[in-house]
């Protein structure tokens, strides 16, 4: 009997990912052992032309990371939804937008703007890339790009969420021996829908730091606080997302003395990960006055960047209104 | 050193010249420069509040911005000046609008007005900016056994600026300790004298200022320190016109504090304007500290 | 949604309440073919459902079209909420799995566009469709009441509260933080306006306070710590040490004779007389034992002395006595812990600690009472010259933005009292200043005639000094008193030998801290919030806490003995329930999902979130609970859930009300 | 104001606490005071239960706007929890405006259970403000956004 | 809405700047009146002026001298249990005064102040002989004589200036007024 089949695609997203998949080390050989690799463009050799000449259905598991940005994006989702039994939403991109998903702060003209007309680019005739384009040896097309970035269940219907920027190895390493248990028949799939690679709880339940009944008095940048070591950012006023971001990753920005900035995404049953963060903040300032307030507010130099860093485009308002506007709606 | 920028104010001028003199003389003596505000103007005393709230804003944040451009906090010697320039200040933070108006007149002077001075009183900068040690580390004439009488007035204290003590303050008391005198109980040191009433309702003005005199003598006080020209003047120069009036027979000296200073810091009296005044001065003050009788 | 709901609409026409305005025929008939998809089965209109007939309606649908779930569209849940539930109750539904939606006080009542009111209700209704799905059937918690009451507080309000309780047969716990019960009243020498010695109609009920095998009495003793929830309260008292053995002092009074220490007395005497280190407060305290105040003992001070052990017949003194914890377990609490009187200091223009010969309302009730410092002689500061005029200062620190702004209630007629009382000792001449004259009470207007017709001087005007600065003949030595008889309009120097503040009422010093103990609040003034200002004036927002007497607000002795006795019948109403049934609308953590970042841990003012330190999970006590819900909202990971008005129930209302739920929707929300 | 603007009606959603600011609109209603009727209120027991999903779940539902309401600060039921609905309202704003949403689609109301007048007239005054701000018209989930743009941009 | 508002809204729109409670929360307790150093030689207290206002008698409240009596102490001010800002009442009734043209007759308040003004706003220093001519004939005689014994012996004394002061950017600190008031108006 054949080897089952393994795809892994890179969307809008930076690569990290692909590069977290390779970082199991030695672990990587039991995805060689088990799985027939059929598609893994920064891997191998692969022509889509190829994949879509699949059978329906013939690709076991597929991961899927990034987001959707363009139509080629959109295309090769739709193409391996089509082709495979699992789709993993492998990495923030692909879960809720993540660094790329920013961009849905900004209309598309001004990121056309920035790329291609600042000051750091030399293109002095405004050149702009179009997306059919005549040579001699004939048309050429690049993909068009969207007026704002969605998450792959945005588009695809998605069997699992894997978060994480990238995902911890040790992580993906247990998935894949996971895997490999069901299909020598000794563990079962989790059900459908089910976030894999991580914890149900939040970073505090793997932070070693001392925690108290918080009230925050003022709000910092980390670089400007003489941080307690030993005791938790968020009651130093150092503006930490452990409190409301998924479990998974051992506590390691805060282990190292950095907040966490939320790179696993909401926990277990969570709609929307800023409003969680904006109600757990605010409801710890200590004040009730208004100007009071918002001093302290002040504090939060970019609060949306604060609470949507990674989670904006799967956020419920997805975009910023003039993100959404540029599309003439 | 310290610095401050000096709004001396009209009376400052001429009429109170021995205040000026003496400010000027014990401040250097503490180490402190009062720098005067380039071409400032007058601060309207009460008049212009009279006529229009918006020129009296404008004229008093004139000075306000001239003062901003040092950087420096203004000090008043006078209390009306203080007073006015104080809540003018006050007011403009509060009412960006009131400040918008302002400024807009300033533009016409090339002034602006950001709401960036601190506003003290003479007396403030030595009940708070110096410390009573300071003071008494100048003090080589102490003026043992002279009783002096307090006199706060209105405007220093009042309107009340946040939480302060406006009924029974005591940091002047605090200063004529320091110099060595004695403080007595002047109980109507808080009460007005009237200053601003001399040429309007003058027997009011005159009854004011006898309850006054009546008090300072009632306790058994040499002298009156004031910290401010009107009521120096009030109280000093009209006391013939309250005999006449009232039949009194008041000759009662006051003067300013920071003469009183200058005389414990052995400042000669004519550096600090003493022989200006309508009442002699008790020849035991002049004296005190060098013969101790 | 594995299983399908089964839904009825029932749309009320409220007679032509709402069917004048709402078209509820339309909007019935829509319900049901629009919300067919969310599980609408039923949908009807009808007159009045809130009838028999319409509560009928929907029962018979229940049992007929086995409905899951009902929506009633009619008035505002506050008035049928109730009604409503128990309908499907009584049809075996659970009564939380009926939603209402108000289309009177939210549609008809309000607006007056036919179409706009109808689209909206219609909009209401979907909403109240799709909260309903998400909601689940609650059951009541019932908690058992603990019998036992803990009073704090034992002046005359709280002594009025233990004795109700007591006497019915319940257990009380008295907390005084004085040596002795009595409070401020054991201070006066007469109450208004019968003049009633104080002492004397205080004195019997503090004995049986003393006395009573239901209470026990714990003086000299301070709350440390309270726990639980109404019905199983569990608090820690701290019994200072007295430095005197209970059990073997028969308070004979011989150590307290033989102290060589004088002190002066600056609680129950206001600093008119002195005491000893050892000492009572009074010679009718409760309980007769004395303590020993060691800040001030000298063999606390210098390590010798002992006279009091020496000369004790019944080795009662222990120098090394320490502070006890007891812990009680209550099922309510009653705080009763009074006011403290205006500092008269603050107000520096009236001289007070400054001019000898003015002097408080607190030093004026021990000059006056036969038993205070100078027998009841009415005498200046010097302690024989008694004064041949005499000024009463009303409103000091009442009324006033500047100090308190609310009427102290009492500062008029304890005014009145001491002009009757100094006419009636000495014959001085009296000027009562005042801004109003308030008497509102028994007798009290008869009393302010009385004064009247003594001879006291009313001079309408709130007095602006008092000063010792004499300017006119006569004033020598004198202290003049500075106002506006505003009845006139000249401005009055009156020259008086002696001037009483009538000082008002403040809320204690650390009232604000007690109330947090109790969660509780206080209002901006800092008294202690009751539940309702008219109809719930001694219960508080929280199950359990009762308030009597002055700590709620300034008020005389037979409103604070009222409220003690009303405070012990809402207690014993309790007890005799034994068991008190809470609603369901509650907050719960799930434990798996909590990660103990203990944000939540102080957003609840009821102290219902426990941290537990070894699981490193936050817990929330169902009992102590009031379901606001801010928890939830706060918990940055989800992990707490709030019953009734879960985040599914909301969510899922948003879309309903925005029309989402249903397919064919385009106008609502343009293209 | 426009033709356009005129005639758009803008759909609101408003949070009341059970104690005072539903009671207030109970009030209203009983006091048959006139309201314009574009807001749809959803009752929860305190303004402290306001969480912040349920403003942007309005907003990304096509609520033009949001009203919160509660209890009157110093007056709240549960002691202090409108004090947390007002620091969530403070942040709320600031995340908004940088949403590009306009931070006049956020209302904050204090109204106690007596002030049925006061929320009647709050509420006609806000629904007229976000009548002069405009629809909102936020993408509904699964409409259609994916319109390629590149033309547009290239020069 | 009507097209003339009470006189007691007049007053209480020209003390829209001040800090302090509305006139008509005054509880006519009299401690401004009991305080002021002056009380006894207006014509009604402030107190009264206050209860005059609220009940709308403009006539009886300008033709009174206590506004022009008010010596600006703010004691009262200070002391009010309202927290009404009553010196500042005081000010807005004597601009309210002037405004109007209407004021008590023989008060030299209002002519001094204008004198005052124009003085400032020609030279933006105060130069005390030049107001002399604005009261000194208002005096009667030995009260005249006093103030010229009195000016007599400040200028002996070296304390009262010959030349009037004047500022240096005198105008562009005229065409500053110019943005506050009209010149016409004082010049």
């Amino acid at each position: 009997m054949s080897k089952p089949k393994f795809a892994m695609y890179w969307a809008a997203s930076c690569g990290g990912c692909e590069i977290a998949v390779l970082n199991i080390h030695e672990k990587i050989l039991d995805v060689d052992a088990n799985f027939d690799v059929v598609f893994w463009p920064v891997a191998m050799d692969a022509k889509y032309k190829d994949v879509e000449a699949m059978e329906d259905g013939s690709i076991l598991l597929t991961l899927f990371n990034g987001g959707i940005r363009n139509d080629e994006n959109e295309h090769i989702a739709h193409l391996l939804r089509k082709k495979s039994k699992i789709l993993v939403a492998f990495g923030s991109c692909a879960c809720e937008g993540c660094i790329p998903g920013l961009a849905n702060f900004s209309p598309v003209k001004e990121i056309f703007d920035t790329a291609f007309s600042t000051i750091s680019t030399d293109n002095p005739d405004n050149i702009r890339p179009q997306t059919h384009y005549a040579m001699p040896e004939g048309e050429i097309t690049i993909p068009t790009l969207y007026p704002v970035l969605r998450t792959l269940d945005q588009v695809v219907d998605v069997d699992y969420y894997m978060p994480g920027c990238p995902p911890e190895s040790h992580q993906i390493a247990a998935v894949i021996d996971l895997v490999i248990q069901v299909l020598q028949g000794k563990a079962e799939l989790p059900p459908k829908g089910a976030t894999i690679g991580a914890g149900n709880s939040t970073v505090c339940d793997e932070c070693k730091r001392k925690r108290n009944e918080k009230t925050i008095k003022a709000f910092g940048r980390i670089q400007l606080i003489h941080a307690d070591p030993e005791l938790c950012l968020l009651e130093q006023g150092i503006p930490c997302n452990g409190p409301a971001t998924r479990s998974g990753c051992d506590a390691r920005c805060p282990s190292a003395g950095a907040q966490c900035i939320g790179c696993y995404g909401p926990a277990e049953g969570v709609v929307d990960y800023g409003a969680r963060l904006i109600a757990a903040f605010a409801s710890v300032i200590d004040s009730d006055k208004p100007e009071e307030i918002d001093r302290i507010l002040d504090g939060l130099v970019d609060p949306a960047g604060q609470f949507y860093r990674f989670n904006l485009a799967g956020s419920l308002l997805k975009a910023a209104k003039p993100a959404w506007k540029s599309n003439g709606g | 050193m310290k610095e401050y920028a000096y709004f001396p104010g009209c009376s400052l001028e001429k009429m109170a010249v021995s205040y000026h003199l003496s400010a000027l003389e014990t401040t250097k003596k503490l180490g402190i420069k009062l720098k005067e505000l380039e071409d400032w103007n007058c601060c309207g005393a009460t008049t212009y509040f009279y006529i229009d709230e918006l020129l009296a804003y404008t004229l008093c944040a004139r000075n306000l911005a001239i003062a901003e451009k040092t950087g420096l906090d203004v000090v008043a010697p006078c209390s009306a000046c203080y007073k006015n320039m104080y809540f003018t200040a006050a007011h403009l933070k509060k009412d960006a609008d009131l400040a918008e108006h302002v400024n807009f007149a300033l533009e016409e002077d090339n002034l602006q007005y950001n709401g960036n001075v601190n506003i003290k009183h003479l007396i403030e900068v030595f009940a708070q900016d110096v410390s009573a040690e300071e003071i008494k580390s100048k003090v080589t004439r102490p003026l043992e056994g002279i009783r002096v009488a307090p006199y706060y007035g209105c405007q220093i204290v009042r309107p009340q600026k946040e939480k302060e003590d406006v009924e029974q303050p005591q940091f002047f008391e605090g200063i004529l300790s320091a110099i060595g005198a004695t403080p007595v109980n002047y109980p109507l040191k808080m009460r007005c004298c009237g200053g601003s009433l001399i040429i309007s309702s003058r027997t009011a003005a005159l009854a004011m200022v006898r309850n006054l005199l009546q008090s300072a003598v009632d306790s058994q006080a040499t002298v009156i320190a004031t910290a401010c020209p009107m009521c120096q003047v009030n109280l000093e120069c009209y006391q013939q016109q309250v005999n006449q009036e009232f039949g009194t027979n008041f000759s009662f000296p006051v003067l300013y504090f920071t003469q009183l200073i200058g005389l414990a810091f052995g400042i000669p009296p004519k550096k600090l304007g003493i022989g200006k005044e309508f009442v002699s001065i008790a020849p035991s003050l002049l004296r005190a500290g060098q013969s101790k009788d | 949604m594995e299983k399908k709901e089964k839904i009825g609409v029932y749309v009320c026409h409220c007679g032509t309440n709402i069917a004048g305005v709402v078209n509820v025929g339309e909007v019935s008939t829509w319900a049901a073919e629009n919300l067919k998809d969310q599980g609408v089965v039923v949908s009807r209109d009808y007159k009045f459902m809130c009838s028999s007939l319409g509560q009928e309606l929907i029962q018979k649908d229940i049992k007929e079209y086995g409905l899951t779930r009902v929506v009633v569209a009619a008035c505002s849940p506050h008035l049928h909420e109730a009604t409503f539930r128990n309908a499907c109750k009584g049809a075996d539904l659970n009564p939380y799995l009926c939603e209402l939606v108000s289309i009177r006080e939210q549609a008809s009542w309000v607006h007056t566009d036919k179409v706009a009111a109808t689209e909206k209700s219609k909009a209401l209704i979907s909403g109240g469709v799709s909260r309903v799905v998400y909601n689940e059937p609650l059951e009541p918690l019932y908690v058992p009441i603990h019998p036992a009451t803990l009073v704090v507080g034992g002046g005359i309000s709280g002594i009025q509260a233990a004795l109700e309780i007591a006497d019915a047969g319940y257990r009380v716990y008295l907390v005084e933080r004085e040596p002795s019960i009595g409070g401020h009243m054991a201070q006066f020498d007469k109450t208004f306006p019968t003049l009633d010695c104080s002492a004397c109609i205080l004195t019997p009920r503090m004995v049986q306070v003393g006395s009573h095998p239901n209470i026990t009495l714990l003086t000299y003793s301070e709350i440390e710590k309270v726990e639980g929830y109404v019905g199983n309260f569990t608090v820690s008292i701290r019994k200072r040490a007295r430095s005197v053995d209970e059990a073997t002092c028969t308070g004979c009074g011989i150590c307290w004779e033989k102290c060589p220490k004088k002190v002066v007395d600056n609680v129950f005497e206001a600093g008119m007389g002195n005491r000893k280190a050892i000492y009572v407060p009074f010679p009718q305290a409760v309980p007769k034992y004395p303590v020993i105040d060691r800040e001030n003992c000298t063999f606390y001070i210098k390590g010798t002395c002992k006279a009091c052990e020496k000369f004790c017949p019944t080795e009662a003194i222990n120098f090394a006595q320490e502070d006890e914890i007891i812990n009680v377990e209550v099922g309510n609490v009653i705080l009763a812990t009074g006011y403290d009187p205006f500092d008269a200091r603050r107000i520096t223009q009236y001289g007070y600690g400054r001019l000898a010969n003015v002097f408080t309302s607190l030093e004026f009730e021990r000059l006056s009472n036969a038993a205070g410092p100078t027998g009841g002689n009415i005498v200046l500061r010097d302690g024989k010259t008694v004064p041949k005029v005499v000024g009463i200062v009303h409103c000091v620190g009442s009324r006033d933005k500047n100090y308190n702004e609310y009427c102290s209630a009492i500062c008029c007629m304890q005014s009145l009292k001491f002009a009757h009382l100094v006419h009636e000792r000495t014959g001085a001449e009296i000027y009562n200043f005042y801004i109003d004259i308030r008497a509102p009470g028994k007798g009290y207007e008869e009393f302010y005639h009385r004064l009247l017709d003594e001879g006291t001087h009313f001079v309408r005007g709130k007095v602006a000094e008092i000063s010792d600065a004499v300017r006119l003949p006569g004033e020598e030595g004198k202290l003049i008193i500075q106002v506006e008889d505003t009845l006139t309009g000249n401005q009055l120097r009156v020259p008086v030998d002696m001037a009483i503040l009538s000082a008002g009422l403040e809320p204690r010093r650390d009232a604000k801290a007690v109330a947090k103990q109790f969660g509780i609040s206080c209002s901006a003034d800092g008294w202690l919030i009751e539940r309702h200002p008219k109809l719930d004036p001694v219960a508080t927002v929280t199950e359990g806490i009762y308030i009597a007497g002055c700590v709620q607000g300034p008020k005389d002795i037979p409103a604070s003995v009222a409220q003690g006795a009303a405070a012990a019948a809402r207690i014993l109403g309790k007890i005799m329930q034994k068991e008190i049934a809470l609603e369901p609308i509650r907050a719960s953590i799930k434990e798996e999902q909590c990660s103990g970042c203990r944000i939540c841990n102080n957003v609840c003012p009821f102290n219902a979130i426990l941290f537990h330190e070894d699981k490193m999970v936050s817990e929330v006590n169902p009992a102590l609970c009031q379901g606001c819900g801010t928890c939830v909202a706060a918990c940055p990971a989800g992990a707490i859930s709030g019953t009734g008005f879960s985040n599914q129930q909301i969510l899922s209302q948003i879309e309903g009300l925005m029309l989402l739920n249903i397919k064919s929707h385009k106008e609502t929300v343009p293209a | 104001m426009t033709e356009e603007t005129k005639s758009f009606e803008p759909t609101i959603i408003g949070f009341t606490c059970n104690w005072c600011s539903y009671r207030a609109a109970d009030m209203a209603g009983t006091a048959r005071m006139k309201y314009a009727p574009n807001v749809r209120l959803i009752r929860l027991m305190c303004s402290g239960r306001l969480d912040p999903t349920f403003v942007f779940k309005a907003f990304a539902s096509g609520a033009d706007a949001v009203l919160i309401s509660g209890c009157h600060p110093g007056d709240c039921h549960y002691i202090s929890q409108n004090y947390k609905a007002l620091r969530r309202f403070h942040l709320m704003k600031r995340v908004l405006t940088q949403l590009g949403i306009e931070p006049g689609r956020l209302k904050l109301l204090w109204a106690s259970a007596a002030e049925g007048a006061i929320f009647a007239s709050e509420i006609t005054k806000f629904v007229e403000e976000v009548r002069a701000l405009g629809p909102l018209n936020w993408p509904q989930p699964g409409e259609q956004v994916s319109t390629p743009i590149m033309e547009e941009v290239t020069a | 809405m009507t097209d003339t508002i009470s006189f007691s809204q007049e007053v209480s729109n020209l003390l829209y700047a001040a800090e302090g409670e509305p006139l008509r929360t005054c509880i006519q307790c009299g401690t401004c009146s009991g305080t002021c150093p002056v009380a006894g030689y207006m014509d009604y207290t402030p107190r009264q002026i206050i209860a005059l206002i609220n009940a709308g008698n403009k006539e009886q409240v300008l033709e009174s001298n206590t506004f022009w009596y008010c010596a600006s102490c703010y004691h009262c001010t200070v002391r009010c249990p309202q927290k009404i800002n009553i010196t500042e009442l005081m000010y807005a009734l004597k601009r309210y005064s002037i405004w109007k043209g209407q004021h008590k007759e023989g008060l030299i308040g209002p002519t001094f102040s204008e004198a005052f003004v124009k003085m400032i706003v020609r030279g933006g220093r105060s130069f005390e002989p030049v107001l002399a001519p604005s009261y000194i004939f208002s005096l009667n005689l030995r009260e005249m004589l006093q103030e010229v014994t009195n000016a007599t012996e400040l200028l002996l004394k070296g304390r009262l200036p010959v030349l009037p002061a004047r500022i240096k950017r005198i105008d562009s600190f005229k065409r500053m007024i110019g943005r506050i008031i009209p010149m016409g108006g004082l010049e």
